[in-house]
């Protein structure tokens, strides 16, 4: 055995950051998806932010489920696994639990996600595992050739609904966020800078991280957003949120959210209601009524929609209070003797 | 059978060889405690012994009537036995229920205690007793001792001035106080067991002393006779009793420590599962990690998370769990990955019989995934055994990188039997490398596979340079990229079989013992090994001929199975199920075998299997 | 055949609701919980309000889980379903899809429908299939004899967590609002009006009604409920929501609920505060923030926790829109004709 | 091989009698299309013929490389056949990606006909052809004819006025219309299915049309050899083509036609089963009701909702999905209620080969399931097999009140083969009658079952009088109360076997066909059909003698299976799997079996399966 495990039976990674670069990151497989596919963009959005986050290659994991977006791992040149459909959250949970040193990323679809997966996400989301949750919503299933998924909007017509879809798409900003997550955002693949920033942030959070990707299925769900990415909806339909600043929106931020005495939020005309009275966004209030508040100014990505950071607040991770429990209980009961184990309890001598 | 006694004389003194108790009553009444205290006293007196509870289902039934009855059955003896005995020749019966649930088992003119108390009319009504059996002269058949032990105990337990309730509380001490003067059983053990246990509560504890007490001096006084068990010459060596999940728990760990591996267990409760995951999540100090899942999908899922980071992934459930894991277990087989899954088998179909034993998972461990999915199979033949079988089916699933299901059942989930305890320092070292360098020239290949065990690399994040993805697609040979070749995923799916197949060179080749010239082989697997053997050694008593041999390994089988198999005319195979593995030998080695099923929710009674076996020897 | 199935496959029901009484809706079955079992009052509390439904009991179906509160459907004495653990909700999903005649409840438990079914929970919600879903939270799992579900306390230690739970509670009421949920009710099992209350209106309710019933397991997490049940608690910490009136609670109503203008709901001194300022409960809000915001007014049933009905919108119930969508498609394209389906398209005769 | 052309000389004329074209291009190049027109045309001229596309694996692989390569095979002939041929005897590529990939199987001398336009250096270099076949002489074992396609088409369309890319769009056409001509085939239903497909779009209908005729026009002009290919003799009757999900679809619609009863179905959609979702959403107008689950396994929860409220619940599903519902299954067959369970097997194990055929999920149809669970399991094995094989699985799904497995497979699902319509009137009427009133005095006992059927009665929510409770808890037999009682587990455990055991006297016995004196029987179950016919037919026309029968039902196996196969000295058995077949032909019949299998993701092809077994007639 060349190399010994550690006690926790890790080879110790060699630590020392070497500066990396984006290429770094590019591994030697063919990338399949179809072109102009928004998937390409977040690819690279991706393997653009991994080199600033300072943590060796060996030292991250992508997992992932089973559509078009969870091929994901396979063009990463880090450790990945690209599991079964909808069980992404799961195999990363153990892999977290185990390995609090790795930083790991689950990519996932909005059908991988939030149908098949939709316990192990919400799970995930409750218990905080320290994961990096990158859902690509294009609001269908893309690797089965196009049927509606749970984001789709209502009256779809797919191949597996001709006479338009009867259901009631979920919000997954309020799904996360009413499953207790701790950081919840969401940005656009066509986001050159706004979704290697919420990448960054995600990064940097400790315990589950979810962010909502909009991506462009150009084969079967072709201009989903174009309400946020065409010329006029890119100014007039993208609310940014950002901490601490009133929420105002529109090509000369002509727009803003106002929040009433009975809870609701409302667009208002700035110049009428004044600066004051807007809503000024808090990431970190520990109760998620605002967030979801946020949540529902856009039931689709069909008009005025909020971007970026809705909630991040800390709460110890999953993992971490594992390791506290283990160190504290060798601390207490010392470390594990097998022998004193298996003679506990009533025990006797047989003698001849 | 020696149990069989006669009624005795009064005061008269009688040896016996083995004796077999059963103490039943109401959920409330704490028989599974009285069994166990007895038990241990038994055990610590030199018996060899075998002990079964016999729960009432999952929930809770109203008090007094025949669902809510609780049993612990156990078995002692002066020699080596098998199993916890199929019929009580004495019978502790605290109320109408126990004994309306209990007499049918009870050996003619076995000896039957009862609460006298208890059997007052509502009682009676409440399990549809017209009469009063005590007086009916229902009874007849069998040596009655009635004791009013619930006013004896208030009586007894007057001066620890605890309430009523709690004073009725105690009488299953008495009964354990008679049973304790009838079988010569020393009283210290278990006073000081119940000081340490009430240490916070001295009246409690005073109180269940005094009705202990109280019910010894009952026994010497009414002159109840008084018999005598010899300790057993068992091999020498310092013992425990242990259940067959607690054992599994331990095993797990030594082969953690063994293996110089984190133990990580991702679980869903589930009967009769549930304490392996109890046991597992107290013994953090062993770096054990467990994580009660979501669902049985998501348990086994985290497992395989855990083994690629590294860890042993385990994950244990029953029946309906195991159908739930089979998609993620074949994604452990396809990224070949070590990993555990420990299947404690109950009666079935679906829901079926949560809190009843049953062998009839074989199959679906077999055949239970789709696409050509072989992986091995371990599994546990006794209480005991089941700390082997952990232990090897690691080492089988870090040596071979494969997914392996142990299968056990709810008969040895819960069944005890003392343990010789192994020298922790005989255990085998079950270590395995993990790849450290690039295999391939410059390169790392996840799949390329070593000659001999035909196991692919174990490269585990952190380790610089071996960064690699595996997913459940085909994968080409050697590199592990997606392959859509046809011969590739031909030659995959040979490999995959070969490398399982290949076990056979390293497991324990299958043994029979029996008389040469017996013609007929007993086969079994799993849990019936108690049984089958009681039941041969009886035979051969008759002076019959006859051989067994046990399966501990069900895939592959051992090298020499087929061999071993066609030495005799006629093999016999005894299942609880309709002839699980009865099909794989058939199949195997078209052997006409002879099945006897049962499917009761309850193990082989030894009797009733040397009856079926005497038609066929 | 003696009775022929109509074109829907339903020997029709006689219809005619001859008066019911309570007993005529308990079976013959010996109800099998542990003696001081809060699933004993909310089964009589059932069986009370079935007979006031007037619907025949041959046109009721109950199904469940798996569980001590799945034993449930047992008890009634009407069509019933004990399923598997965690399937109730979709296994009545395809009930109610294909027999929209019938009225379809769920019961389940904490684990049954928030652990394992989870998925399944938050998918009928979402789709509105018309179902009520009867959730008997005792926050653990009882028929497994005691470990911790995904509605206890962090901290609690069970049988499989000896050192104490590492896992953030999910809130129930949330979870079915970011589910999309139309009807959202919260009551008690010792509440002999509220329950059978909240019952009628999940019963009148078209759609997917969640109520959410805390009950005490008395063998294995006795007292959960205590904040609410004790003397003292009951009148201190139990706020009946109530549509179009202010929020107060309190031994003397003297406390109440106030909305803030970053969209925080604080609870105040109605004497200091004035009773104008308080917030005016809205059942019907199409948005279901204010429901979110009062969802999170406890966390759980420790202090201040709000009964009542949450939400409760109209929103087209998933079985009527596929009733709808059978009914256009036989108008357009006419009943269907098997012999015009199988010769469609391209086909030749041949002739000898 | 008739097929085997030898070069021909210009202007002649030749007749063959069967004839194997695959179109290889681009997954944007419109092959499928291209060869549906011509199977199409073929078909109403009266040929035998199948077809088989070849898709690309799930995602779309960039334009031009081999990964994007999208084909079409079919086989006409004026004779009857059973397979879409083993290698093609002309090929159409489209590009040169197209060529690399396919070339290996076109016959030696075969012809060739390929879109010069599309071999420049970039495309070349994109697929690793370092020079240009077409110049290099690396085709000279073949008959190779070079078209200009692009170019022409682009030439060929201008009036129509359509730009340019869309011009070019149109170069499959020109293609069609040189095969067209080659083989003789009218162009008139091509050009009104152009024009009623393109009606909204008269100027791509009039390019595609102007396309399809230049390439006839080169065909005649460049004086291509023409052949003929006489109609077949097949049934009289009125056919169609028709796939096996489509059959499937129409096969459910016609079971609820005539048991009376509305269809359900809950599904997730996964490849290759999604398509038989698609289909039956297109027609509500039949009371059709499908639901798109969130998962596999609400989808087949959902089928046992319906099932229960009186509707035929079915699940359509792959692999991966038959595992998810294994827990579901198993509360069906508890129930004992009707349920059809549809799983198209792909390539495994996991996600395996999504795209590509294998018939490797046999054993666990058996036996994917914990506890007793048996269920009857019929197998389609051709494309218009499957409309069958769905009538017969929910007629004894509803006959029997059970869950039934009905398999097919990748290739039969997306196969086409033509269809002679069933008369409707001449369908079977499955309709059951629903329990109506009390079946035990005053009270109605759910599993009080038929003697002769042992199936329990339906009584269905609406029906006054006979509200019960059922659940996956063992029952008590008659009642269905929840029973724990041993003898009565071991009873319904018996009753459940029993029930599926009978079955084998309702279904059609196994037919064998073949040589008297033959002393080899060649055993197959599903896709298979075909391969196996047609080798069997070449080895007699080599004057062997031997015996095929083919299982459609493959649990109970037909009640004369073991006397049909003991006729033969060898029993051989070809699977896409590593012999799951013969593990049950072993286990049931003790008979030694030969296994051929193949597990490539490819079905067998006739000429390999034919020297496989010349080695053994
Ligand atoms: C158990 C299982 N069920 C179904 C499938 C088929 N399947 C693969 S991906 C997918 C959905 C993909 O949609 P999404 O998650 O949105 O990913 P996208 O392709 O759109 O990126 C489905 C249904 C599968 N592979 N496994
Ligand atoms: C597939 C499966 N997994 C696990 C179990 C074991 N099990 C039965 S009920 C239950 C949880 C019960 O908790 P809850 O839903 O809260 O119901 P309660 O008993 O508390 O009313 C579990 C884990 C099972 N029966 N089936
Ligand atoms: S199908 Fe859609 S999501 Fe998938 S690769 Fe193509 S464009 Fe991207
Ligand atoms: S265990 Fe708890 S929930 Fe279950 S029946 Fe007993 S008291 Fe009720
Ligand atoms: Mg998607
Ligand atoms: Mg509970």
């Amino acid at each position: 055995m060349t190399e010994q495990p550690t006690e926790r039976g890790i080879t110790e990674a060699s630590g020392g950051v070497a500066t990396l670069t984006r290429s770094d990151f590019v591994s030697d497989q063919e990338v399949r998806w179809c072109p102009g596919c928004g998937d390409y963009a977040i690819l690279a959005a991706v393997q653009g932010v991994m080199p600033e986050l300072g943590i060796p290659r060996e030292k991250i994991v992508f997992v992932s489920g089973i559509g078009c977006s969870s091929r994901f791992p396979y063009y990463m040149n880090t450790y990945g696994i690209h599991g079964i459909h909808g069980r992404a959250p799961a195999i990363a949970t153990g892999l977290a639990t185990a390995r609090p040193d790795l930083q790991v990323w689950v990519v996932t679809g909005d059908g991988d996600a939030l149908s098949i997966g939709g316990n192990h996400f919400i799970h995930a989301l409750r218990r905080n595992v320290n994961l990096k949750i990158l859902m690509f919503n294009n609001q269908i299933y893309g690797l089965t050739k196009g049927q509606y998924s749970p984001t789709s909007e209502k009256g779809k017509i797919t191949k597996s609904t001709p006479f338009g879809s009867l259901e009631h798409p979920f919000n997954p900003i309020s799904v996360a966020l009413g499953a207790e997550a701790s950081f919840v955002a969401r940005t656009l693949d066509v986001e050159r800078k706004h979704l290697p920033e919420v990448l960054r942030r995600a990064a940097a959070h400790r315990g589950s991280a979810f962010v909502e990707i909009y991506q462009n299925c150009n084969i079967f769900n072709d201009g989903a957003f174009l309400a946020l990415t065409s010329k006029e909806g890119r100014s007039q339909n993208r609310i940014y949120l950002e901490h601490g600043k009133p929420i105002r929106f529109g090509p000369n931020d002509e727009k803003g959210l106002r929040m009433t005495g009975e809870g609701r939020i409302e667009i208002v005309d700035v110049a009428s209601a004044g600066e004051g009275s807007l809503l000024v966004h808090d990431e970190h209030r520990e109760d998620p009524a605002l967030a979801f508040a946020l949540s529902r100014v856009a039931d689709g990505p069909t008009g005025p929609t909020p971007l970026g950071i809705f909630r991040d607040v800390q709460r110890p991770a999953y993992g971490d209070g594992m390791e506290d429990q283990l160190r504290r209980a060798a601390e207490q009961q010392g470390p594990g003797d097998l022998s004193k184990l298996l003679t506990s309890g009533d025990t006797w001598e047989v003698t001849v | 059978m020696s149990s069989q006694v006669a009624p005795p004389r009064k005061g008269e003194r009688r040896e016996l060889d083995r004796v077999v108790i059963r103490f039943a009553g109401d959920s409330g009444d704490g028989m599974q405690l009285t069994g166990d205290r007895f038990t241990s006293v038994s055990a610590s007196f030199g018996n060899d012994l075998a002990t079964m509870p016999d729960f009432p289902a999952e929930i809770r039934a109203p008090a007094g009537t025949i669902a809510g009855v609780s049993a612990f059955q156990i078995h002692f003896s002066d020699h080596d036995i098998l199993t916890p005995g199929d019929q009580p020749s004495v019978l502790v019966a605290m109320n109408p229920a126990a004994l309306k649930a209990n007499l049918k088992d009870l050996t003619r003119g076995g000896l039957l205690i009862v609460n006298s108390d208890a059997f007052e009319d509502r009682a009676l009504d409440k399990v549809g007793y017209s009469a009063n059996p005590l007086t009916d002269g229902s009874l007849d058949g069998y040596q009655v001792v009635q004791i009013p032990m619930t006013s004896m105990t208030v009586e007894a337990v007057k001066e620890s001035g605890v309430s009523k309730k709690e004073a009725e509380r105690s009488k299953n001490m008495l009964a354990l106080g008679v049973i304790s003067w009838m079988y010569s059983r020393p009283l210290e053990p278990t006073i000081a067991w119940l000081e340490k246990k009430f240490a916070k509560k001295p009246q409690i504890a005073q109180a269940n002393v005094a009705a202990l007490k109280a019910g010894h001096a009952f026994g010497e006084t009414a002159e109840l006779v008084a018999y005598e068990v010899r300790p057993a010459t068992l091999a020498p060596g310092r013992y425990r009793r242990i259940t067959g999940n607690q054992a599994i728990a331990y095993g797990l760990i030594a082969a953690s420590v063994h293996a110089k591996l984190p133990l990580f267990l991702g679980s869903y409760p589930i009967t009769p599962a549930s304490d392996i995951l109890h046991e597992l999540s107290r013994h953090k100090n062993f770096g054990v990690r467990t994580v009660q899942a979501e669902d049985e999908i998501a348990a086994i899922s985290m497992a395989i998370g855990a083994s690629f980071g590294g860890h042993i992934g385990v994950t244990t459930t029953s029946g309906p769990g195991l159908d739930l894991k089979s998609e993620a277990l074949g994604l452990a087989l396809s990224l070949e990955l070590p990993l555990i899954l420990i299947d404690i088998q109950r009666g079935g179909p679906s829901t079926g019989l949560p809190t009843k034993t049953e062998q009839s998972d074989l199959l679906h461990a077999m055949y239970g995934r789709h696409g050509e999915a072989p992986l091995p199979i371990v599994a546990a033949y006794s209480p005991p055994s089941c700390f082997w079988a952990a232990i090897e089916s690691t080492r089988l699933a870090l040596k071979y990188m494969t997914p392996v299901i142990l299968l056990s059942d709810g008969y040895l989930a819960n069944g005890a039997e003392p343990w010789r305890i192994p020298a922790v320092e005989k255990l085998p070292d079950i270590a395995v490398p993990f790849a450290s360098q690039p295999n391939a020239g410059e390169d790392f290949w996840p799949y390329l596979r070593d000659e001999t065990t035909l196991a692919r690399p174990w490269a585990i994040p952190g380790t610089p340079g071996l960064e690699h993805r595996v997913g459940g697609l085909e994968k080409a040979d050697g590199t592990g990229n997606i392959s859509y070749d046809p011969d590739n995923h031909h030659l995959m799916t040979l490999l995959r079989q070969a490398k399982i197949k290949a076990i056979e060179e390293d497991i324990e080749p299958l043994e029979w013992d029996g008389d040469e010239e017996a013609k007929v082989l007993v086969l079994g697997w799993g849990s019936t090994y108690g049984a089958i053997g009681a039941a041969c050694r009886r035979l051969r008593a008759r002076g019959k001929k006859v051989a067994r041999a046990h399966l501990k390994h069900l895939n592959p089988m051992p090298k020499n199975t087929g061999e071993v198999l066609s030495r005799f005319e006629t093999v016999v195979i005894p299942e609880m199920n309709m002839g699980q593995l009865s099909k794989l030998i058939r199949a195997d080695f078209l052997i006409d075998t002879i099945s006897i099923n049962q499917v009761k929710g309850l193990p082989f009674r030894a009797g009733d299997l040397e009856q079926r076996l005497l038609e066929l020897v």
